[in-house]
């Protein structure tokens, strides 16, 4: 197919489908109405089961063997991406150049970098009372381990973390997920049912099992993510295949289109942009 | 204002899906089915508002003190933002499993490349 | 009127969002989807959805970006190796 | 930063930093819980006492590796 | 409607739409420079909006903002290094955007802590507002810095 085939078949489903998406906006629900009949009964099982946060309720009470499904994809793609971004036989590693930062950013990482840790914790834990829970508290905590890379260099968030101890963790929370599920079996219900005791509402132990499968999901989520984004950096700046530059001396080209035009160094160009750039970032301190 | 959302929603997936069909970069593709997904998130968020409406988060309200949202679609949709970051993930490590293998990430140049 | 916020968002959000798509630079695009993760944050707290918002906000103030500007550098470093070796 | 290399104190010494750094952490970070909370209970109070001190750990942890080079 | 809500409004129209115009066009370090307004200013209404609906808990937004932001921005300065220094010189109207990511903040969270009944929240909101100041500071300072060479 011709590029301007191609275009004309896109621009004719584009128009279809704006045309059928015009006519079915007015046979929707009408935005702002009164009538929401699952969110009212969600609301009173909430209340019912003591949780004061009914969207935590409805992710880990009432449907969370969904919760369970999606989780089961954030582990799946995860798996996908380890497997994917390997290290494979023609590749080999060089160790990253230390980064010169500014004094001000590192001190500003090395101090917020408790606190959004710290704040992580507290999104978790609060799962079931504000907004908030371990699919959020997980990611903000796993972000905030990697402000040591991006305010200090890659070298120093190596020397903190252990990506094993991180896959670890990513299946103990995908297997204390499960296993809290299966409390419900053994009290004779069905599998994810709450019951534990449900506490007072409003307070950290409220609602059974719901904080603890929060917990379960913030171990995942901040291991998950922590796994994933370790991949991507030693992709990107470690491994390298025969050939290729490592991150000693990658050129300055912007977009793509325009690297062409540069002409052909020798493979070992030791002059390359970006080592005077990083040394001299430690200068601006 | 009773469709709007619906139609802001509309817009983003038509705009995402033309960006994704007309891009000339794997990533710059992966970045428009982001615009896509965004669009659901709306849709859904759309159907669950009720005007006057607070959030069904009881930390700082006394239970049937206000009319609350629809609190299943914001279930539905805030398990789908960290769960999509992580498929976009999936797809970028794709996208550069391509540009190891083939040495562009163009989707015309690697229909070439097949044949 | 009680709907104003509701509405800029909105608008906000569809013009982050055209944007973000007509950026075909991934390096540009990637800070246009994190003013696009911004907005749609703002219009998930005006939609009374602050879960959403906050999920929202982790994933796309830092993660995202992080995830494409590292693929981008891979792939340019692959594609310039490449280059080189066709040249010599 | 520091390229020179200083004489290393005495381990009793550098334990007692050690123990020092991580206890500072650990009651500043408290306090940071204490500020997030909305009701403190004594619940809350384990809670975050307890995830303040690996919290404090990691902080120790991370500017140890952001020093060493 | 009342007042916070309209001053959310006002925020969102005067500040965010032409921060997003800032972050669409030109050259990188105005962008990256227009991302982290426009982070300091969603912040900001996020918090106007939490005093507007008289919900609090609101406030955990922007107070994840607050500490997520300058992350974020952080990684843009670290990635696009050699982009940004490649850059052509900074004209006036970075530096008045570089200048709005701090000043802004003062007001809306002195304004607020004003209103709020003093206790923890307040000490919150006030955090909140430092954690702010500080990270488009660094972030701003940053960029400068790899401009300056």
């Amino acid at each position: 197919m011709s590029p301007r085939t191609r275009l004309w078949v896109l621009a004719c489903g584009v128009a279809g489908v704006a045309a059928l998406l015009a006519v079915t906006v007015w046979r929707l629900p009408p935005f702002g109405g009164a009538r929401h009949p699952y969110g009212e009964r969600a609301v009173e099982a909430a209340l019912a089961s003591r949780v004061a946060n009914a969207v935590a309720s409805v992710n880990f009470d009432q449907r969370a063997f969904d919760t369970l499904g999606e989780q089961a994809i954030l582990f799946g793609s995860v798996l996908g991406t380890v497997v994917v971004l390997r290290q494979t036989r023609d590749e080999r590693r060089v160790e990253p150049e230390p980064a010169g930062v500014a004094g001000p950013v590192r001190r500003y990482a090395l101090i917020a970098l408790p606190v959004v840790l710290l704040t992580g914790v507290y999104v978790v834990a609060h799962g079931q009372l504000s907004p908030g829970g371990g699919f959020q508290g997980g990611v903000v905590a796993a972000t905030g381990l990697h402000l040591l890379y991006v305010a200090v260099d890659y070298r120093a968030l190596k020397r903190v973390r252990s990506v094993h101890l991180f896959t670890l963790a990513d299946a103990a929370g995908e297997a204390g997920y499960l296993l809290l599920g299966t409390g419900g079996l053994l009290a004779g219900t069905a599998y994810l049912t709450d019951v534990l005791p449900l506490g007072t509402f409003g307070t950290l132990a409220s609602g059974g099992t719901v904080p603890l499968l929060n917990a379960a999901i913030g171990v995942e989520v901040a291991a998950a993510v922590v796994v994933l984004l370790a991949r991507f950096l030693d992709q990107a700046i470690e491994i390298v295949t025969s050939g290729e530059e490592g991150d000693r001396a990658p050129g300055t080209d912007g977009a793509p289109g325009t690297g062409g035009a540069r002409p052909a160094g020798g493979t070992g160009r030791a002059d390359g942009a970006d080592g005077p750039h990083r040394t001299g970032r430690g200068g601006a301190g | 204002m009773s469709v709007l959302p619906y139609l802001v929603a509309g817009w983003l997936f038509l705009a995402g899906c033309v960006g994704m069909a007309t891009s000339r970069n794997l990533i710059h593709a992966v970045g428009s089915l982001a615009v896509c997904q965004s669009s659901t998130y709306v849709l859904l968020l759309a159907v669950g508002y009720r005007r006057g409406g607070t959030a069904p988060v009881h930390s700082d309200i006394r239970p049937g003190s206000r009319p609350l949202v629809d609190p299943v679609v914001q279930a539905l949709t805030l398990t789908d933002v960290v769960v999509g970051a992580t498929v976009t993930a999936l797809l970028l490590a794709l996208v550069v499993q391509v540009a190891k293998r083939h040495g562009t990430v163009d989707p015309d140049e690697l229909r070439e490349l097949r044949g | 009127m009680d709907e104003l916020p509701v509405a800029l968002a909105l608008l906000l959000v569809a013009c982050a969002g055209t944007a973000a798509v007509a950026t075909r630079d991934p390096v540009r695009q990637s800070l246009v989807l994190g003013v696009l993760g911004l907005a749609l944050a703002l219009l998930f707290t005006v939609l009374q959805a602050p879960d959403v918002a906050l999920s929202q906000l982790a994933v796309g103030t830092a993660l995202t970006p992080l995830m494409v500007l590292l693929s981008v550098r891979k792939v340019r470093r692959k594609a310039r190796s490449e280059r080189r070796e066709e040249h010599e | 930063m520091r390229g020179t290399v200083r004489p290393r104190p005495p381990r009793a010494r550098r334990a007692a930093r050690a123990a020092g750094e991580t206890a500072l952490w650990w009651a500043v970070l408290t306090g940071l819980w204490l500020v997030l909370i909305q009701t403190v209970d004594r619940l809350e109070l384990v809670v975050g006492t307890a995830a303040a001190l690996p919290v404090a750990c990691a902080a120790r942890a991370a500017r140890l590796a952001a020093a060493h080079r | 409607m009342n007042g916070w809500l309209a001053a959310a409004c006002a925020l969102l129209v005067l500040g965010l739409l032409p921060a997003l115009a800032a972050a669409c066009t030109g050259p990188v370090l105005r962008r990256v420079l227009a991302q982290n307004l426009t982070t300091v200013l969603t912040a900001l209404v996020l918090l106007l909006l939490a005093q507007g609906y008289a919900r609090p808990a609101y406030g955990d937004l922007a107070l994840v903002l607050a500490v997520l932001g300058p992350a974020g921005t952080l990684v843009f300065e670290r990635l696009l290094a050699e982009e940004l220094a490649a850059s052509p010189a900074r004209t006036p109207f970075q530096r008045l955007m570089g200048l709005a990511g701090t000043a802004a903040v003062p007001p809306v969270v002195l304004a607020l802590a004003v209103v709020t009944d003093p206790g923890r929240a307040t000490v919150k909101l006030l955090l909140t507002g430092c954690l702010l100041l500080a990270g488009s500071a660094v972030c701003t300072r940053a960029l400068t810095a790899a401009w300056g060479r």
